[in-house]
């Protein structure tokens, strides 16, 4: 199985645990990744709100470097840019108008975009492309007694996703599963984070993070899987303001990657652990099982 | 939705003032009911159809099809039931049969499956009779003007001028006890 | 006590302005809205809008511009898709928030020092100049321009991205950046085009 | 262009007030077709269906010897009736007519009147070719069978049966639950009047079990219908009880001494709050009073299925029940579905609706949070003989005493899959009116704080927005928004251990989050599952929506596109009982006037074959769904039984031979028509622009 890979941005800065981790995990898993040259950003959700023409342009010379790899199929582990890239998709095809301008610009510069690369979510390939028994049978050190409250957060099941439910994501839960660990179950799976907010308005920002952290660990969770940098970010950067606001909800925040690493006994620097600005100490590994 | 594309109404000639004849044979249960509902609902759609009740799409007789080609319609549309509905058990479906050896006859007579067209229309459905209807006067109108009676006069033309000169090296041949007598001058072969 | 005139007349309203946003692409499903209010039910933000998206959306449709462009509204949304996915009509909300905040950019009537349009500015600058957004920089960039002040109590936050080795200044970069500007440039040029 | 001499057209062009003639120039189109041969006289008239409209083709059919008539207004579905008449009256048969339809297909639909009065005149021109081949026909008179099938026995079937057999007519009425009542027999009370839904159906339910003109089939489906208006072969499959229905006497004994000692299986009739054994009574006042069996949990069945479906008997039971029974001998094991037939000449169907899955609604928790109810499970809550006594206690939680929890607080969630494009877009009409029932049902069961979330309260009805002044009298809180969401995460103290409902106050214009103990969704109306199936049995349509389609929406609302079968009831779409009620009694009266007819007259236009002319190919033989062709052996030609021939005209078309004529459809009609629309210039912009465009009044 080979993808054509798309970081972005926040995999090579705040959210390079995700990249670490994740790369590691897929390739432990038979899956091989060529990224992408020379990618740009994909315009996340700042530029749509400057220029549509623009952030759709900038998004869809991703797309047509993706085409030109020959690949159809990319991966997109960053939750802004999946949509993004997906968004671009669809308004591609929806809107001829939008279609034209982007495709002119692009061959300005020598591209073309068919946008027909689909654009895939690291646990929409693990769970349907891997699948749970693969997964399970690369787990050397079971996840036994750790609870864990999946969150999926906004972008990557609304509004372009198919690969899971809109309303009640599952495809992380049953992941989790996978690697021996007990899901949390708990309402909060797709709310919001409070995305860019907790920096530019942490007033407003900052209370949907104090909110997920709060309700995870009343739900009795001991660590809370991301998909998303920002959201890990915003759940693991922010504990002394929230602290300071509202209580201390002190829980680690971790991404999904991590954990499978941590089970299949990956080394510490493909785990990366220590980039959490809260701590996530693993429970210790069981004692093997006599044969 | 796209509306209807409305002839040009301004009084140039030429080939933009062009608009497609389309004859359509709607069953009188479920299209033609629709097309009412279309007027019910005032939705407006193009005028380019002119439409022939029948009882049912099963009436159809292929030859209808071709009579309408041939006196001058760019575009033939039948109207049914979708199958299983029709109010006549299954005459639905031998329109269906008929229309796909039809095409194929076409086809042979280089006339574009396009413009012989078949659709289920349900009688709720007034919204697909304006749909239908402006994508087929498009489509036609991309295709340009079938005009089968000009061709059939110019191969009459052609035919004629045929006769007339085999006539001719037949008469300067002089007379040949083993053939037919060939095709009188000036005969026409389509009356 | 002081009061305020609430009173809205003809003349306030920009005649066409909903219609203008309607057409937009994504945007075309605000003409069923029914006032319902699902889309400021689901938005974890509508609390501290001086608008609910209810009211956005009302706006919007019937012509209020000003009232719309300068409400605090638009720039709350923090892009979850949550009223998109919940609304009745599957009106596009976030979409039409999306387009609202490019109006209000272009017209310069964003509310002053606010830091969530600098940061979509500086964002949109930083793509276009180098391709590709180095965060730590862009949030201290943002904080430089809308406020300086509260830079200073996002030390901590940077000295625990220090710590977990995440914090950078480095601006990474595309190789080919003139590409994205002649992209960009041509984009700008296509939509004269269409305009003209 | 010549027509035999005798032929003399009268041809009217109508205006239809400003229908027509705002798109058609009805004063050109007259001009035109006055010039066309045959055509004596050429008119526009204001209103053509009206009685000196009709008049006015009636003396000129006199005074010019007309002996053809078209008239151009709108579509022949409406008023070719109509019109055929007034040819008749005037002295001619009544197929020497023609119809064009310049309304619905013209002048509605098009935007350039230009072009919309060449299009007229093409379709008039047609029409003018065609009238000179018809033929004088006549109407036939086939016989009625009286006997009715009514389909459902709801409410509006209920109604439909008694009214039919209270005039003496048959009346077969086939349920496919045990009982009939539907789902008005589970509701509480009834809005506005608040009186017991079961005060007022029980007496009519067991009329209908005793009344002698009725024959009730319940736990019963229709699955084959034949034959046409006036003589319909109807097959009803009798499910089996497992208990003879004729012997039962409804003593129940046989319930109290099952071998399950507790009932212990899920109650449908109660929305499953309750419990049943394997032999039951759906409820108290079940019509017919006979038990039945289940053989997917009796004992005495094994799970496993007979080659022919029919459930294997275990015979592992003790069978306290065939004891219990005693002399009475109804129970029987061995019981098997029935497929019996019957013969009606008119069809009722009355099948219903079901009610929206709230689960089909994520945000709201049902079936996630306990204690989220869905309306039609409130209903059997607060009911006397429902499965809690009429004690409004919730599926989750305690009373500090212990008991079952009794909510302080509720909010009644309107619109839950209605209004709303990714579910239903209709408005579901009955849950603003039955939300405000319960809301003022619980506050009398429990006291309780009741919050209404609504979009738009809807209160059309004799009574209704009375009673919803009383509930603003109550006190019950009315907050316009649709609720965002139900949960269960907390921000305040208060909000612990509850469901908090977050939505916004539109009419405040703020975000509210308010907890609850109870959460009721008022769920939409929906066609049944297997509405499809069902329409496809009785050959009806079925709108964009998926309910049955009447076959006009204000003039024939309880007809259908067949005749012979009228609906009656929510499976034409939402509404309360009475409106429920006034439609089965006008689908009644309507079978009544059909039935009292005597007979019914059929559209001559059946198909017969030329014997000259046939072949002898038989390929028109297995075409015919009807097996109306037959072949005479002797003469080696087909022939059409035309009491049996429907008229599509599908043996016509396929007739190789062309020996096959339909009346009414002749070949020669078509080719005319088809020559007619296609006689003039193709329309073009050049040729448009030499027409003097007329005002538009």
């Amino acid at each position: 199985m080979k993808y054509a890979y798309f970081p972005g941005c926040s995999l090579k800065g705040t959210g390079r645990a995700y990249e670490e981790s994740l790369v590691p995990v897929l390739q432990h898993l038979g899956v091989e990744l060529q990224e992408l040259e020379d990618w740009n950003c994909c315009g996340a959700t700042a530029y749509m709100a400057v220029d549509e023409g623009k952030a759709c342009a900038a998004a869809a010379r991703n797309l047509a470097l993706a085409e030109r790899t020959g690949l159809r199929q990319m991966l997109a582990p960053c939750s802004a840019c999946y949509l993004v890239l997906n968004k671009t998709r669809h308004y591609l095809q929806e809107y001829p108008a939008m279609r034209q301008v982007v495709c002119r610009a692009l061959e300005s510069v020598g591209l073309a975009c068919r946008a027909d690369t689909t654009v895939r979510h690291p646990l929409d390939v693990l769970v349907h492309d891997i699948g749970r028994d693969a997964i399970r049978q690369k787990v050397s050190r079971p996840l036994k007694g750790l609870k864990v409250a999946p969150y999926y957060g906004c972008q990557i099941v609304r509004p372009y996703s198919t690969f899971d439910d809109q309303a009640n994501p599952t495809s992380m839960d049953r992941l989790i599963e996978a690697l021996g660990a007990t899901v949390v179950k708990w309402p909060l799976k797709t709310k919001c984070c409070g995305g860019s907010l907790t920096g530019t308005l942490p007033e407003a920002g900052l209370r949907l993070s104090y909110i997920l952290l709060k309700e995870a660990i009343k739900r009795g969770a001991d660590v809370i899987a991301t998909v998303c940098p920002l959201c890990q970010f915003n759940l693991d950067a922010y504990h002394a303001k929230i602290a300071a606001r509202w209580e201390p909800v002190r829980i680690p925040t971790v991404y999904f990657s991590q954990l499978m690493g941590l089970a299949f006994g990956l080394p510490d620097h493909q785990t990366v652990l220590h980039r959490g600005m809260v701590q996530f100490r693993p429970p210790p590994a069981p004692a093997p099982t006599p044969a | 939705m796209s509306q209807a594309p409305a002839p040009a109404a301004a009084p140039t000639a030429g080939a933009a003032d062009w608009s497609p004849r389309i004859v359509a044979f709607f069953c009188n249960w479920c299209t033609y009911t629709a097309a009412d509902l279309a007027g019910v609902s005032r939705l407006k759609y193009a005028p380019n159809v002119r439409v022939i009740r029948l009882m049912c799409s099963g009436r159809v007789d292929p030859q209808f099809i071709l009579d309408a080609l041939a006196r001058g319609a760019d575009g033939v549309l039948i109207g049914g039931c979708h199958p299983g509905d029709c109010h006549y058990v299954e005459g639905n479906y031998k329109m269906l049969r008929r229309h796909q050896l039809l095409q194929r006859m076409l086809a042979d007579l280089g006339i574009e499956p396009a413009r012989v067209r078949l659709e289920w229309i349900s009688a709720a459905e007034g919204e697909k009779v304006k749909r239908v209807v402006n994508e087929m006067t498009a489509q036609l109108r991309a295709l340009g003007p079938l005009g089968l009676p000009q061709k059939f006069a110019a191969w009459d033309r052609e035919v004629t001028a045929l006769a007339r000169e085999v006539h001719a090296r037949d008469a300067a041949a002089g007379p040949c006890p083993d053939r037919a007598p060939s095709t009188q001058p000036g005969e026409t072969v389509h009356a | 006590m002081k009061i305020t005139r609430t009173i809205k007349y003809e003349a306030d309203r920009v005649p066409g302005f909903g219609r203008e946003v309607m057409s937009v692409p994504g945007c075309e499903a605000l003409e069923h809205c029914i006032q319902c209010g699902t889309c400021s039910g689901v938005c974890p933000l509508s609390i501290y809008m001086d608008y609910t998206p209810r009211q956005v959306m009302e706006l919007v449709r019937s012509d209020f511009k000003n009232e719309v462009l300068r409400s605090h509204t638009i720039w709350l949304c923090a892009s979850c898709y949550a009223c998109t996915v919940e609304c009745p009509r599957q009106i596009r909300i976030t979409d039409i928030m999306y387009e609202l905040k490019q109006r209000a950019i272009k017209e310069g009537v964003y509310p002053a020092r606010f830091p969530i349009p600098v940061l979509a500015k500086e964002f949109t600058r930083m793509v276009h100049d180098h391709g590709r957004i180095s965060e730590t920089r862009l949030v201290s960039q943002m904080y430089l321009k809308s406020n300086p002040l509260a830079a200073l109590g996002m030390a901590g936050l940077g000295w625990g991205l220090m710590r977990t080795g995440r914090f950078s200044l480095k601006q990474d970069r595309v190789e080919r950046r003139e590409e994205i500007a002649k992209i960009m440039e041509a984009v700008d040029r296509e939509n004269g085009k269409a305009a003209a | 262009m010549t027509r035999p001499q005798h032929v003399r057209i009268g041809f009217y062009v109508c205006h239809c007030g400003h229908n027509i003639a705002a798109m058609v120039d009805c004063t050109a189109v007259a001009r035109y077709i006055a010039t066309l041969p045959g055509v004596v006289l050429s008119r526009d008239y204001k209103y053509m269906c009206s009685d000196p409209g009709q008049e006015l083709i009636q003396q000129d059919i006199r005074e010019y010897g007309l002996n053809r008539v078209v008239v151009a207004s709108c579509s022949p579905l409406l008023h070719e009736h109509t019109f055929r008449g007034a040819v008749e009256a005037g002295g001619l048969n009544p197929f020497f007519f023609h119809m064009v339809n310049i309304r619905e297909h013209n002048s509605w639909v098009h935007t350039d009147r230009v072009l919309a009065t060449e299009k007229a005149k093409d379709l008039a021109r047609a029409a003018i070719e065609r009238v000179v081949h018809h033929k004088p026909l006549e109407i036939k008179k086939v016989p009625i069978h009286p006997d009715v099938l009514v389909v459902g026995g709801g409410i509006a079937g209920i109604h439909a049966a008694m009214t039919l057999a209270n005039a003496g007519k048959k009346v077969f009425l086939v349920e496919r639950e045990p009982s009939i009542g539907g789902h008005m027999a589970r509701f509480d009370k009834t809005f506005p009047t608040l009186d017991c839904a079961a005060c007022i159906l029980t007496p009519k339910m067991s009329e209908v079990g005793s009344h002698p003109n009725i024959t009730l089939w319940t736990w019963s489906e229709v699955v084959k219908v034949d034959g046409y208006v006036g003589n319909y072969t109807v097959q009803v499959k009798r499910k089996a009880r497992y208990v003879i229905e004729d012997l039962c006497t409804g003593c129940q004994d046989c319930i109290a001494h099952c071998v399950y000692k507790e009932p212990k299986f899920d109650d449908l009739f109660n929305e499953r709050l309750g419990k049943r054994k394997p032999v039951y009574i759906p409820f108290p006042q079940a019509t017919p009073q006979v038990v039945l069996i289940d053989p997917e949990v009796c004992l005495n069945f094994k799970r496993s299925k007979n080659p022919d479906g029919t459930p294997v008997v275990s015979d592992k039971c003790k069978k306290t029940c065939v004891e219990a029974c005693g002399e009475k001998r109804a129970i029987d094991f061995t019981q098997k579905d029935q497929v019996v037939e019957i013969k009606v000449g008119t069809i009722l169907v009355c099948t219903g609706f079901k009610t929206f899955d709230a689960r089909r609604v994520p945000a709201y928790g049902y079936g996630v949070y306990p204690n989220v109810y869905t309306a039609l499970e409130v209903e059997r809550l607060v009911n006397a003989s429902g499965p809690t006594g009429g004690h409004v206690v919730l599926r989750q939680g305690t009373n500090p005493d212990g008991s079952p929890k009794t909510p302080r607080s509720i909010g009644i969630i309107h619109c839950v899959g209605s209004r709303d494009k990714k579910t239903n877009l209709w408005c579901s009409r009955v849950c603003c009116m039955y939300s405000m029932k319960l809301a003022h049902l619980l506050k009398e069961h429990t006291g309780a704080e009741i919050y209404n979330f609504y979009i738009d309260i809807r209160t059309p009805g004799k009574g209704y927005e009375e009673f919803y002044n009383k509930l603003l009298e109550e006190g019950t809180h009315f907050i316009r928004g649709r609720v965002g969401e139900v949960t269960d995460w907390t921000m305040t103290p208060e909000e612990e251990g509850k469901l908090v409902i977050r939505v916004e106050d539109t009419l405040a214009g703020v975000v509210r989050r308010i907890p609850v103990d109870m959460v009721v969704l008022a769920t939409g109306l929906e066609p049944q599952a297997d509405a499809d199936a069902v329409r496809r049995l009785f050959n009806m349509s079925c709108g964009g929506d998926g309910w049955f389609l009447e076959r006009h929406p204000k003039l024939a609302p309880v007809n259908t596109f067949t005749d012979g079968v009228f609906l009656a009831g929510c499976c034409q779409g939402p509404k309360d009982i009475p409106d429920t009620v006034a439609q089965a009694g006008a689908a009644a009266a309507e079978a009544l006037a059909l039935i009292d007819k005597g007979y019914v007259e059929q559209e001559p236009n059946t198909a017969h074959i030329l014997d000259t002319e046939c072949s002898g190919c038989k390929s028109c033989i297995p075409l015919c769904p009807y097996t109306a062709i037959l072949f005479d052996e002797t003469r080696r030609k087909a022939y059409i039984n035309e009491a049996l021939c429907k008229g599509c005209g599908t043996c016509v078309g396929s007739c190789p031979s062309g020996s096959i004529v339909q009346n009414l459809f002749e070949d020669a009609e078509i080719f005319s028509e088809i020559a007619g629309v296609l006689a003039g210039e193709p329309v073009t912009a050049g040729r448009t622009g030499n027409l003097t465009p007329i005002a538009t009044p």
